[in-house]
């Protein structure tokens, strides 16, 4: 039975240093908030999963978060690299940061097989490719009907696993449409969950394309109005994708970057304080009259 | 921007300038088109390149190819270009939008993509795609994004078709690490692993065409672009670079194509 | 690309004597109008594949049209036995029927299987059941990363799948809500698909809980409306539990049967004229007034 | 219906009389209503007696069980009392529907269901089910539907809760068929073959309720119903039937209870 709590207490008391976790949302619905919660509480040595890192990452790894990444393509879409990522890896700045790295259709399947409570999925892939020379998570195995060779991928159950949704009501059942990605997987694969929506509701209404999770299989919801900025909520905001290009420039270099997160992240109280600190008040994310340019980094 | 920029423009064109990328992907939409008229429409795009070019062939041609992006999105029809392959644009306009599991199993790896459409930042002679690191994986001179849906979509796809800039740099003898299965290192490797599909059969660049020599795999160049000569291939490629007995010359854009490729851009 | 024609040509050039055929529809959609036209058509030594084999299967297998079985629940829901599945099994009447027999969790993961393309699939399941005695369908497999042994299960891929949906547009798009079972899987692990529909409309209207299938994966679409009789199509009609029962006393005996299946099914050309031959005119499935009486059989 | 449906029926609830069934059905709404308050709410919910029973504790108790259904409904609220596991009725009133794979794989073998309620046609001394023949597999005298949803829920459930109408010739030592697995051959088999739930803990009867002996996984009665005497339970039952040390005797339906049984009956 899902609690309804503040981000903080969530973030507090389910995610200590050295734990595995999980934060997806397939370009939509990053859960961006939680990730600065994440920061401003200083975990550290956490291991990261995400089958795109995205800027949420670049900002955790570069503030310090993280000793070790599972994905399976870190680039900032549509506009190039994540600086702070490479820089880690290239540089070990600012230390080292383990990889394990893996397909999309990898890390789908890893999810799918920890939500069904299996050990282990089948995909056919990686084949042929110098990913298998750098990870332990993959083995072949044979068809025991066909003797056809696949490959077996280890399931993911990170400690906790985080997203963002449009909905909740006050049961904590979760509401969630559009482009749903890999959100229920990585959810259902958890093995404890926080779920930060748009808006929380008396009761969920029918909503074209939606898929609902009961309540009783999360663990935490935090109600975080905007909570996936710079990504997007369907039916609530609009990718920000000016923030996107603008994250290239801070990022590229360590002292601005440290700057942007000790004064907007680090040097705010909570979320609500952080969108005020960059200049994204709720105006510049109304849908009628989005102002793409309202992020002032 | 090469010389192309400066290369003499049809009247039919007005003054509007036609780059090296716009004769790339014109030429990318071309041979989707000709795919789709030939029964293999669905395509596997990722962003970039890739989807301007599918998106340009979507809007030319009638049959039309069918735009799949790993976010879920089946059967997009953006009016924009998305900048993400998430951009909400691509689900609003989709016939479907399922799970990004369902995409890769129930689509991709169950066969019914015609075309896997693919970028990279290297590319080898038997058109394998490194989009992982340049220099060495523990010590990386360059750390690349990754794989991303790269190497399921070139194993499992009836097809693929490549479109990058040549450059020496990028065409190389050798993937300093192999993000993407082409034909491996040769003939027999793709049958040797099992993997489904045909792998790439054709690599559209800013210069012209390559495509997999039958016997031996390797990737040689079959059509220049207009201007475009056999000197300035040969040095935009880290690899002996081998011409087709009959190099063909591709076409100029014509206006409707540089029109609705302007058109999408600017939307 | 789907194409759209008639329910006869459908059958007539795609199931003929001697193949695999997967008829699927979890109580909700069973695709009973293409059940009759394969009796009417005569066929033969057909494999039926279906989790829950229903009034449809005791059709065809008391009609004489299949030799094998394969499924994982044989009864009429809520009323008792499928006395013609059971005659088959118990007296070889008309004709011995093979049987293979599984776990709904078992033909689920089948199906999912031969809807991704690979030839086997896993899942914690029959460990400690005799079920594993009498199939060869199913063999233990050991995870490679925990050496845990689980139960590995062949995929099923089905010559044909036919289900019944709601709606399709004029490119053979198809739309299904409610409870969408396992009409998806079916449908894309068949190598050749047949879907009926209710009914076939120029666009697609946005529907809460709809799940659609492109028409470029299927291979024919065929306007049958009402064709799931007695089942349901969400939005469209009811399930008809009164002719659940009587299907009961028309099925308990040889005689009564064969002559309702003479009358009704092969001796009508198709599926409306049946409709009027067993008194269900479209009235009595008017969802304002229907009437769960109105199948006079 | 056995002798009491003429048992002494309490003023409260006036001249309706109360049957075997329903004193089983109320038994079996109680357990599900104490599971529900010690945070045990998610029950996995055969067609028939156990949908029954898990309705009237929907009605009754608060926290109420929350109803799963193979179809690939959760949390379903029906009005009336579904005569098939996919009535509409079951989808329209769920917290979320989903597919049947899903409902196999993401929530029961997931772990995610508190307790599995399950009939059956042969119950034996070990609580492993026969819902497939009578008699031997290939010439059975008597051909039972099959296993359906059951082994898996039986294997992965945390518990098991079983409703049956005890006789001899459906309580046998030892099942023809063993379609869901109990305690197998006694102590241990569950752990030894990994099944991850505890098994069935309890069997509610129009006659009592029986419970595995710790020690010896044997079923034994645990409670008696109002009039029903041992000798009773011991000729409706095909082995040595045992009973607890302290045998209790269950509380005779209430006005209430049967009250909310008969309107969703009715619905």
């Amino acid at each position: 039975m899902a609690e309804l709590v503040s981000l903080q207490s969530a973030v507090k008391s389910l995610i200590s240093d050295g734990i595995t976790v999980a934060m997806e949302g397939f370009t939509h619905l990053i859960p961006h908030a939680a990730g600065h919660e994440i920061i401003r509480q200083g975990r550290r040595d956490l291991h990261l999963v995400r089958m795109t890192p995205d800027v949420i990452y670049d900002q955790l790894i570069g503030a310090g978060c993280a000793t070790k990444l599972t994905f399976s393509w870190g680039g900032n879409p549509g506009v190039g690299s994540l600086h702070r990522l490479r820089d880690a890896v290239e540089n070990q700045w600012p230390h080292t940061l383990a990889i394990e790295e893996h397909s999309h259709a990898g890390m789908a399947t890893r999810y799918t097989a920890g939500a069904s409570g299996l050990p282990f999925g089948v995909l056919r892939g990686y084949v042929g490719t110098d990913l298998t020379e750098h990870t332990h998570s993959i083995a072949p195995i044979t068809c025991p009907f066909t003797g056809e060779q696949l490959t077996s991928i280890a399931a993911l159950n990170p400690d906790v696993s985080v997203i963002h949704a449009q909905r909740a009501d006050r049961e904590g059942n979760v509401q969630i449409w559009g482009l749903v990605g890999i959100q229920k997987e990585a959810l259902l694969s958890g093995r404890a969950t926080i779920v930060t929506v748009e808006e929380v509701v008396d009761e969920l209404p029918p909503t074209y394309g939606a898929v609902v999770i009961p309540g009783w299989a999360i663990t935490a919801v935090c109600h975080v109005p905007n909570g996936a900025h710079p990504s997007f909520a369907m039916g609530f905001s609009e990718r920000d994708n000016e923030f996107y290009r603008r994250w290239d420039a801070i990022s590229k270099d360590r002292d601005s970057f440290t700057e942007w997160i000790d004064r907007h992240i680090i040097g705010t109280a909570d979320y609500d304080e952080y969108r005020r600190s960059v200049g994204l008040d709720q105006a510049s994310l109304d849908l009628n009259g989005l102002d793409l340019n309202g992020a002032h980094v | 921007m090469s010389e192309l920029a400066h290369a003499p423009v049809p009247a039919a064109i007005g003054t509007d300038e036609i780059g090296a990328d716009d004769v790339m992907i014109v030429n990318a939409a071309r041979s989707l088109g000709a795919l789709a008229a030939a029964g293999r429409r669905v395509c596997f795009v990722g962003i970039g390149l890739p989807s301007t070019a599918a998106n340009l062939a979507r809007r030319l041609y009638d049959p039309a190819p069918v735009l799949i992006y790993e976010s879920g999105c089946i059967g997009s029809k953006p009016t924009r270009l998305p900048l993400s392959i998430g951009d909400g644009e691509l689900g609003d306009t989709a016939d479907a939008v399922v799970s990004v599991p369902e995409i890769f199993a129930y689509w991709l790896q169950a066969g019914r993509i015609d075309i896997g459409f693919l970028g990279g930042a290297q590319l080898d002679r038997f058109a394998n795609i490194n989009s992982t690191v340049i220099g060495t994986y523990d010590a990386p001179s360059t750390r690349l994004p990754g794989a991303g849906g790269a190497p399921e979509i070139a194993g499992s796809a009836r097809q693929v078709m490549v479109i990058m800039r040549q450059s020496a740099r990028a065409f190389v003898p050798r993937c300093d690490f192999r993000s993407s299965m082409g034909f491996g290192d040769g003939p027999g490797d793709r049958q040797r692993l099992g993997l489904p599909g045909d792998g790439p059969t054709m690599v559209i660049t800013d210069l012209g065409i390559l495509q997999p020599d039958p016997e031996s795999c390797e990737l040689v160049m079959t059509a220049l672009h207009p201007g475009i000569t056999r000197d300035r291939c040969t040095a935009a490629t880290g690899w002996p670079l081998r011409f087709a007995a009959d190099v063909t010359e591709t076409e100029w854009p014509t206006a409707a194509e540089v029109n609705m490729l302007r058109e999408i851009q600017s939307a």
